[in-house]
């Protein structure tokens, strides 16, 4: 197992295509993340794990804007872009579902998915469909109100509204919580198509044995610092890494 | 029996509901006693009819914007009276300035009859008159309104666009002084006269007295509503100020220009806001510094009554305000007439007792 | 014991206050009053021995904000207070603070009849005559000049208002077919006048001020013919007023304590000089009150309020050297050296009667036209 | 509060007060601070403590003091009250606040937050224009009782202030002769300071009995906030399906502290309205008394009883009372003989140099506005910089002990993977 | 029995509402602490609940489970009174208490958790614990105030303080008992919810997923407490979540839900081997 080390100076992989080094973020004048380095290659498969309160959540919202930047480096296609504005960062094909409050309550099933292609000037009808048959309660409940669809049928529709766009990197917060077994599996599958298709994952996941056992490398986040980079397999098979994360 | 069982199910169940029904028979039945009873007549009614109409019009024009800052910015925009009375007085100023450049020094026009400025006659603004300088300066109403409300927003809301409602409503307070206190440095405290009432023309119909004003203003106010109607149901700026609504934090996440959108709020709500103000004034023929701030309680009202968010809500909400307004003065007379404004409220607080979240609450705007 | 002593004129400092609404509802009025209260500082500078000390607040036309401003004139140590000017800050004024800290006031503005029976220990006096008179003005202007036999009034909803209703009903032989009251600065007052004229009466008085007047003659003018005869009080004494609304108004007439004293001509002509504007309504009374203070301040050589109001009677009442506007200065050295004065005023001869009322009241009736108002009678009473 | 002293000391001098003047506006000092902290404190008790969001304050005060002045004004006095004693009105007074408050809160409080605001601020303005109208002025009840709200004039004529009652043997007229109290506390200041105004006296008492009344409320308060009760409140603001789901009553709370709420708001009213300016007014009660507490309650920081005091204090002293003696202390250290009547006179000169005009108008015409101007641009100044309150973000914590004590810190449990902070709150 | 099915997706037999294998409990001679019958809610349109009747038995840890939407959230809501049910009953304890509000129920001892969950964000971790008993003397407005009952009061505080302690050292969140709660990640916001459910002394709770974004080892830690809470103090759990593992390891019996209805109920093993259950619910997984 190999302990990443923090290095100060820029370097990035060849083929990477989210390249994080050296992350300090927060919020307000409380400092959550440290240190921390993070790649994600074209069209791989990743995911964070670690125990609650890790900072997991806090490093997908970095990525995007979204908490206080404290200091390091994060670049997307080789374009720097901390302190960016997450509609700017949506611009450079990054999507994102947050792990909670992730639909619009009030605007139809329909009405999320057409705010997901917001940027573009007109919904692609393509795109919507393609929503609607990895999806198919949601074109079945495309006027009820968001805000009363069920916990998993939120879960979907925030996925949905985030593929509208057809992103190059997809941030997902924990995107099985709450979802039925069937769904779970069935939202696993649907993920590794959309890698498939060339679509790259960054993903933090609880189920981390479904999770680790699907992607193709993964790290593990322990207070604000990352801890262990590996890929999925060797992780699960690291006692150590079982004991303290997995649950034995 | 069977009628008599149901009856008492419904007392039981909705005892309030009754009561309000019970009530409103007994007003329109005596409302029907007084008009063939000849105690009312049916000029008189038909008067207060189109008064508020004309009126809740206004309030309804002035409550759209103050709804959509509402519930998109999440909160309650105390100063959005004051937008109405900068609105007046722009655009009448112009207004002034226009129609008696020919006659007049442009600075007693301009501060409209400030000081030692010409009288309301002299000048001699009205619709039949002075089209063209009355146009103008609805224009510029519209255009300095939006331009009030997008320097506020830049100078006061921006810095604190996270902080929670509250705070930004008592800001909002702040920025009402402010605005209204500017336009006595500027112009005056006291109410002045501005349209020439000797040279509107009015219209009998069926008895009930309708002038030129009033028509320009039920013409202006309802081609504005549809334009709004138009602009948020053909684009998507309705579902984003929706979305943004919802969850602001959300809809940065999911690509909406959350500044844009919230920009083109102000400028719709200023815009729609700073018509209105000048509006009132046609239809007032006097203009004072607290126009907005005394009409905005009432368009509180008929927002929340419509329900937050809901641009039809707040048409609907103000055409309610209005007509409770006048034609409670049917049964309120003598001493008591000054409760027509307690009425228009209390309707408010009946309305929001079965429909908490409003008539049009929880209805999508576009 | 106060410390410029009895006989010596020169030098000693004159202490004046003046509250006036500044801010609120009744600003329009209260800076031109204003401006009448503090005419005879202006006059008197370098033309007197006396040092001349004073102090303007603003009551806000709020009884509260008034207390406050009053407040600062008492602890700021003026004897003497020029105001208040709407009738409910008067009272509250004087019953909360001046007479509690006998400080004496003469308002220039306040009419409610209230004001007569204040428990003041003699400190509370003004320049107008009690309203109880004008209502018998109204009375006899509706009856013998509109030969009217029913009449309805509108009032503003305030003290003045008020009172000044019912004193014209009491005192009207015909009768009274409506009493509606108004709010000021309302946005519009169709329902109140229809309310009004709805009985077809001879005559509609109408008690307000111009911030509502100016609405309530357009309503009016937009709404009805324009030929019921309708009679306004003092407070609707403002030229600018026909303009404003827009129409000569010529169906209406006025009454108002009329501004005819002996020094009138002398006050017109040096407040245009001092303010490029006509005096408006009480500003002669205002400048009437701020003199007799002064006078009787003098007489009185300390700066005690009850000392000052003990003397007022004396410089102002008949008997003695004549004091008009124009010879302020010499009164006040008069008044000094102990000689008996009496001071005629710019508004009246000012004749104080025990409770500080004025014993004889003259009242103009005027006539509104194209370029404003002319009085058409003057109204003698002695009370 | 010293600081405040020494503030209008300062301005006293300025103004070349003497002792009696001094005195008297350390007297008014006194009495805002303490209408202010106690009507403050009423109110973050509602919002501060239960996210009650009443706008309609001026109303609940409205209501006891208009019943303390119509059971304690004479029966022959014009309007007519009952003519009962003090102690019935001020306990009437409080009582009435509460059932209105009761009646406000009965359909309200079903009302989300800002639904709720505007349907208090309707009843306020109900309540307002019911005591306006000239309908009520006066009234008989059924019994043949003649009873009035006065209408527009309001009511005077209730007993007045009743520190007076030390001093005077007939407390309603300063020409009665003084108690042996009042002789002694005259006769001490007037061998301290020379003659003092004795009403200057009995001011600074009142302000000194208000003082007392805010340390019981605010100990009142306190108690309520940090109880068990106070923590439902808490709760209750946050996520009211929560506290219902954890087994409370929520709208009993609701209502008690709506009640009590009210009752502290008409005591406000009373001490303040009734007894402080000796005559109440409809006009006193506009929606802007309502907007001067709650920046009031703003800037002290809400949910904080210190908070409250403190910017009930400030708002009284720094946006209330300084802002009136202002114009005088500009006019005399400038005096501008200039005054042109409008805005374009006041600038066209500019263009030919002269600066006088403006000043001018600025000074002799628009210096009222101008404060208003200043109150609006300080408050949007503090929310943009602290609007959290003057004292910063206190989380006063609603328990009756100090929760953090009862930690034993032997349970070590956490291994290396929780714990990522050590619970830094920024309480400071 | 005949309904629409409005879940296309999900092809669900059509008569299941009548399946005997529902009436598991019986009609014993002691009343079941929990009995729903008949539950309906409608939320316009959409019936959420339709017609589901189930039992918990007392000390048992009862899995519900079901595909999304299957109704089980509201089921939770309709039974602790957060929404009143359309029709139907829920007896708890032998009496019904359909229609109470959430608070009288709480007071009766029936106690849930929410899905997503709904900590007191401006409250400190410690507070929410310190809300959470039920009955306390500090409640009364006049015991809080007045000198002679205030002793009490904190006397109880300080008692209550303990207990607090006790369970923010068993949830692993003491370290942050100062926190905000709002300030929490999800998953000890999932942690503070069920501590705070357990401090209002239920006797029986409802669990809407727990366990959803809780570290795995944690999650053993909370199910060994879950049985120890069921054998020692004798209360009664219905427990809503998806993994699998947990229910088919811990919950006896196992009740499925499906469009609103009660599809299945039985043994963990029943339950897996039942074909409409894995039709509707598991997939192709098992
Ligand atoms: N808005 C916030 N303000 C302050 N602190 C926060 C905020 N959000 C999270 N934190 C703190 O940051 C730390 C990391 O939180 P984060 O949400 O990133 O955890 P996580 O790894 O996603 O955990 P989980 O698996 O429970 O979701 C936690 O200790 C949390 O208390
Ligand atoms: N307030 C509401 N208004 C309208 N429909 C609702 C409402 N609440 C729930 N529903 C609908 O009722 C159905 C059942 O929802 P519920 O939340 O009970 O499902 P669930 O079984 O808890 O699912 P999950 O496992 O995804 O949480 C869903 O189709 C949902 O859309
Ligand atoms: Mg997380
Ligand atoms: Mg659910």
């Amino acid at each position: 197992m190999s302990e990443t080390t923090a290095t100060t100076e820029v370097t990035t992989y060849d083929d990477s295509l989210l390249c994080v080094r050296s992350l300090d973020a927060g919020y307000g004048d409380l400092q959550i993340l440290e240190d921390v380095d993070l790649d994600v290659a074209d069209g791989e498969y990743v995911t964070i794990v670690g125990p609650n309160g890790a900072g997991k959540s806090t490093t997908m919202k970095s990525v995007f804007g979204l908490t206080t930047y404290m200091g390091g480096h994060i670049e997307f296609n080789d374009e720097p872009i901390h302190g960016l504005r997450p509609e700017e960062i949506i611009h450079h094909g990054i999507g994102y579902v947050p792990q909670s409050d992730n639909v619009f309550p009030s605007l139809s099933v329909k009405e999320n998915l057409e705010m997901g292609a917001y940027v573009l000037d007109t919904v692609p009808d393509d795109a919507m469909q393609a929503v609607f048959n990895r999806f198919p309660i949601l074109e079945e409940r495309q006027g009820q109100k968001a805000g009363t669809m069920s916990g998993g049928q939120q879960q979907m529709l925030a996925m949905g509204r985030a593929l509208m766009l057809d992103p190059d990197l997809l941030l997902l917060d924990e995107p099985s919580a709450g979802l039925a077994p069937d769904l779970v599996d069935d939202m696993f599958d649907r993920i590794d198509r959309i890698n498939d298709d060339g679509t790259a994952i960054l993903m933090v996941e609880q189920n981390a044995k479904e999770a680790l056992k699907r992607c193709d490398r993964s790290y593990v986040l322990v207070q604000g610092n990352n801890r262990y980079e590996e890929d999925g397999d060797a992780l699960l098979n690291d006692p150590e890494v079982r004991k303290q994360f997995l649950g034995g | 029996m069977e009628l008599y069982a149901r009856g008492q199910q419904l007392l039981r169940d909705q005892p309030g509901l009754v009561v309000v029904a019970v009530a409103a028979m007994l007003l329109v039945g005596d409302l029907f006693g007084k008009l063939l009873g000849g105690g009312l007549t049916a000029a008189r009614f038909g008067g207060f009819v189109w008064d508020g109409l004309v009126i809740g019009l206004l309030i309804g024009l002035a409550g759209i914007g103050l709804s959509l800052t509402y519930s998109i910015l999440g909160f309650a925009n105390f100063a959005h009276g004051d937008y109405i009375s900068w609105g007046a007085f722009s655009g009448w100023a112009v207004a002034y300035l226009l129609a008696g450049i020919d006659r007049y020094a442009a600075g007693g026009l301009l501060l409209i009859g400030a000081g030692d400025g010409p009288a309301p006659g002299d000048v001699g603004v009205s619709i039949t008159n002075t089209p063209g300088s009355i146009l103008a300066g609805l224009v510029v109403a519209v255009g300095f309104t939006i331009g009030v409300s997008l320097l506020v927003d830049r100078l006061v809301y921006r810095p604190i666009r996270e902080a929670d409602g509250i705070t930004l409503l008592i800001a909002s307070i702040g920025v009402a002084f402010v605005l209204r206190y500017l336009i006595v440095f500027f112009f005056y405290s006291g109410r002045q006269g501005v349209t020439d009432i000797s040279r509107v023309p009015s219209y009998d119909i069926g008895g009930v007295v309708i002038n030129a004003h009033e028509l320009t203003i039920v013409a202006i106010a309802l081609a504005l509503m549809v334009g709004v109607h138009l602009l948020l149901q053909r684009s998507k700026l309705g579902k984003a100020m929706r979305a943004m609504a919802d969850n602001r934090d959300l809809a940065q996440v999911t690509g909406i220009p959350v500044e844009g959108v919230i920009r083109t709020t102000w400028i719709l709500g200023g815009g729609l806001a700073g018509a209105a103000g000048y509006l009132v004034v046609l239809t007032q023929g006097t203009i004072a510094y607290d126009l907005g701030w005394l009409l905005l309680l009432l368009i509180f009202a008929a927002v929340i009554m419509g329900g937050i968010g809901s641009v039809y809500g707040a048409i609907v909400g103000g055409l309610v305000i209005g007509l409770a307004s006048r034609l409670s003065l049917i049964w309120l007379t003598g001493d008591l007439s000054s409760f027509a404004e307690p009425v228009a409220f209390g309707l408010m607080i009946f309305v929001l007792l079965f429909r908490p979240e409003g008539i049009f609450g929880g209805v999508s705007t576009a | 014991a106060g410390n410029g002593g009895g006989g010596d004129g020169g030098g000693r400092t004159l202490s004046q206050g003046v509250l006036m609404p500044l801010s609120g509802g009744l600003s329009n009025l209260g800076q031109p009053i204003r401006d009448g209260a503090t005419l005879p500082f202006n006059l008197l500078e370098g033309n007197t021995e006396f040092t001349i000390d004073s102090q303007v607040e603003d009551t806000q036309t709020d009884p509260n904000a008034g207390q406050t401003a009053a407040s600062a004139l008492v602890d700021a140590g003026y004897p003497a207070v020029t105001g208040a000017a709407g009738s409910e800050v008067t009272i509250q004024v004087a019953e909360n603070v001046l007479i509690p800290n006998n400080v004496m006031a003469c308002s220039p503005a306040s009419t409610s009849p209230a004001i007569t029976d204040l428990d003041d220990n003699n400190l509370i006096w003004r320049t107008p005559p009690s309203d109880a008179l004008q209502g018998q003005v109204l009375a006899q202007v509706a009856t013998e000049n509109e030969g009217a036999e029913t009449a309805a009034t509108m009032y503003v909803n305030n003290a003045y208002g008020q009172a000044l209703s019912n004193s014209f009903v009491s005192a009207f032989d015909g009768t009274v077919q409506n009493e509606v009251s108004f709010p000021s600065g309302a946005s519009s007052y169709s329902s109140q006048l229809s309310q009004a004229l709805s009985d077809d009466p001879d005559t509609v008085v109408v008690v307000g001020y111009p911030e509502s007047g100016v609405q309530l003659f357009r309503d009016y003018y937009s709404e009805y013919d324009g030929s019921t005869p309708f009679l306004v009080t003092d407070g609707l004494q403002d030229g600018d007023l026909p303009s404003n609304v827009g129409n000569a108004m010529t169906n209406v007439q006025g009454s108002a304590p009329s501004a005819s004293g002996p020094g009138r001509d002398f006050f017109t002509t040096e407040y245009q000089n001092e303010y490029n504007s006509e005096p408006g309504v009480f500003t002669s009374q205002a400048f009437d009150a701020t003199a007799v203070c002064l006078l009787a301040n003098a007489a009185a050589g300390e700066n005690s309020g009850p000392a000052i109001a003990e003397q007022m009677q004396a410089v102002a009442n008949p008997g003695g050297e004549e004091v008009t506007p124009s010879t302020l200065a010499d009164g006040l050295a008069m008044a000094a050296e102990g000689t008996e004065i009496q001071y005629q005023g710019a508004s009246s001869p000012v004749d104080f009667n025990e409770n500080g009322d004025l014993t004889a009241a003259t009242y103009q009736v005027f006539a509104f036209n194209e370029d404003g108002y002319e009085a058409t009678d003057t109204i003698e009473f002695s009370a | 509060m010293a600081a405040f002293y020494l503030l209008f000391l300062g301005v006293g001098a300025i103004l070349n007060y003497d002792v009696a003047g001094l005195i008297s506006i350390l007297g008014q000092v006194t009495f805002f601070t303490a209408v202010y902290a106690l009507i403050v404190l009423a109110l973050n008790l509602h919002w501060g403590y239960a996210g009650l969001f009443n706008i309609g304050i001026a109303g609940f005060m409205a209501v006891g003091v208009y019943t303390m002045a119509m059971l304690t004004a004479p029966p022959t006095g014009s309007p007519p009250g009952l003519g009962l004693p003090i102690a019935v009105g001020i306990v009437g007074g409080m009582l009435a606040a509460a059932l209105v408050g009761l009646v406000t809160a009965l359909p309200a409080l079903r009302l989300r937050a800002d639904y709720l605001a505007i349907v208090t601020v309707a009843i306020s303005e109900i309540i307002r224009l019911t005591y306006n109208s000239p309908a009520f002025s006066t009234f008989t009840l059924p019994g043949g009782i003649a009873l009035g709200t006065g209408g527009a004039s309001g009511i005077g004529n209730f007993p007045s202030n009743p520190v007076r009652a030390i001093y005077y043997v007939d407390p309603s007229s300063a020409a009665s002769g003084t108690t042996p109290i009042g002789a002694a506390v005259f006769g001490f200041f007037e061998a301290v300071f020379g003659v003092v105004r004795s009403a200057v006296i009995v001011d600074l008492t009142y302000g000194l009995v208000l003082a007392v009344v805010v340390f019981l409320v605010y100990t009142l308060l306190a108690r309520v906030g940090n109880s068990p009760f106070g923590r439902v409140l808490k709760a209750i603001r946050e996520d009211e399906v929560v506290a219902k789901s954890l087994g409370k009553d929520t709208n009993r709370f609701k209502i008690k502290t709506f009640m009590l709420g009210c009752a502290l708001m008409g005591l406000a009213g009373v001490l303040w309205q009734g007894f402080g300016t000796g005559a109440v007014y409809p006009q006193a009660f506009r929606p802007e008394l309502t907007f001067y507490i709650f920046i009031a309650v703003i800037i002290g920081g809400a949910g904080s009883n210190t908070g409250s005091v403190l910017g009930g204090a400030v708002f009284a002293n720094l946006l209330f009372l300084l802002p009136q003696y202002l114009p005088t202390m500009i006019e005399q250290t400038f005096s501008i003989q200039a005054n042109p009547n409008n805005f374009i006179a006041a600038v066209g000169p500019i263009a030919a140099g002269e600066i006088a005009p403006l000043l001018g108008y600025i000074l002799n015409q628009r210096l009222p506005a101008l404060r208003f101007v200043f109150v609006g641009v300080l408050l949007v100044y503090l929310m943009q910089n602290r609007p959290e309150g003057l004292l910063g973000h206190r989380t006063e914590t609603a328990a009756a002990v100090d929760l953090s004590e009862g930690h034993t810190p032997g349970g070590q449990t956490g291994t290396d993977l929780t714990a990522p902070d050590e619970g830094g709150v920024d309480n400071e | 029995m005949k309904e629409v099915s409005t879940m296309s997706s999900e092809s669900a037999a059509d008569s299941i509402g009548e399946d005997p294998a529902v009436d598991t409990a019986g009609d014993g001679d002691e009343d079941p602490p929990l009995r729903v019958e008949n539950l309906r809610k409608e939320f316009g349109g959409i019936t959420a609940v339709d017609g589901a009747s189930f039992t918990v038995a007392d000390e048992s840890l009862t899995g519900l489970i079901g595909p999304n939407g299957a109704g089980k959230s509201t089921t939770f809501n309709c039974i602790t009174g957060v929404h009143e049910p359309t029709d139907g009953a829920v007896y708890f304890n032998g009496t019904d208490i359909a229609g109470l509000a959430p608070n009288v129920i709480a007071n009766r001892g029936l106690v849930r958790t929410f899905q997503i969950a709904r900590e007191l964000a401006e409250m400190t971790v410690l507070e929410n614990l310190m809300l959470a008993p039920q009955r306390q003397q500090g409640e009364a407005l006049y015991r809080s105030i007045l000198p002679p009952f205030r002793d009490g009061v904190i006397e109880e505080e300080t008692e209550l303080r303990e207990a607090v302690w006790e369970s923010l050292e068993f949830f692993e969140i003491d370290h942050l008992a100062e926190e905000q709660a709002g300030n929490l990640s999800g998953g000890q916001r999932k942690l503070l919810e069920l501590a705070r459910a357990l401090m209002t002394d239920p006797d029986m709770l409802l669990l809407d997923e727990p366990f959803a974004g809780v570290n795995p080892t944690l999650e053993t830690k909370l199910l060994d407490r879950i049985n120890q809470l069921r054998a020692e103090e004798g209360l009664t759990f219905l427990l809503v979540e998806h993994d699998m593992d947990i229910i088919m390891e811990h919950c006896d019996p196992v009740i499925v839900m499906h469009q609103g209805h009660v599809l299945a109920e039985g043994r963990p093993e029943e339950i897996r081997n039942n074909e409409r259950v894995v039709d509707a619910y598991f997939g192709e997984q098992q």
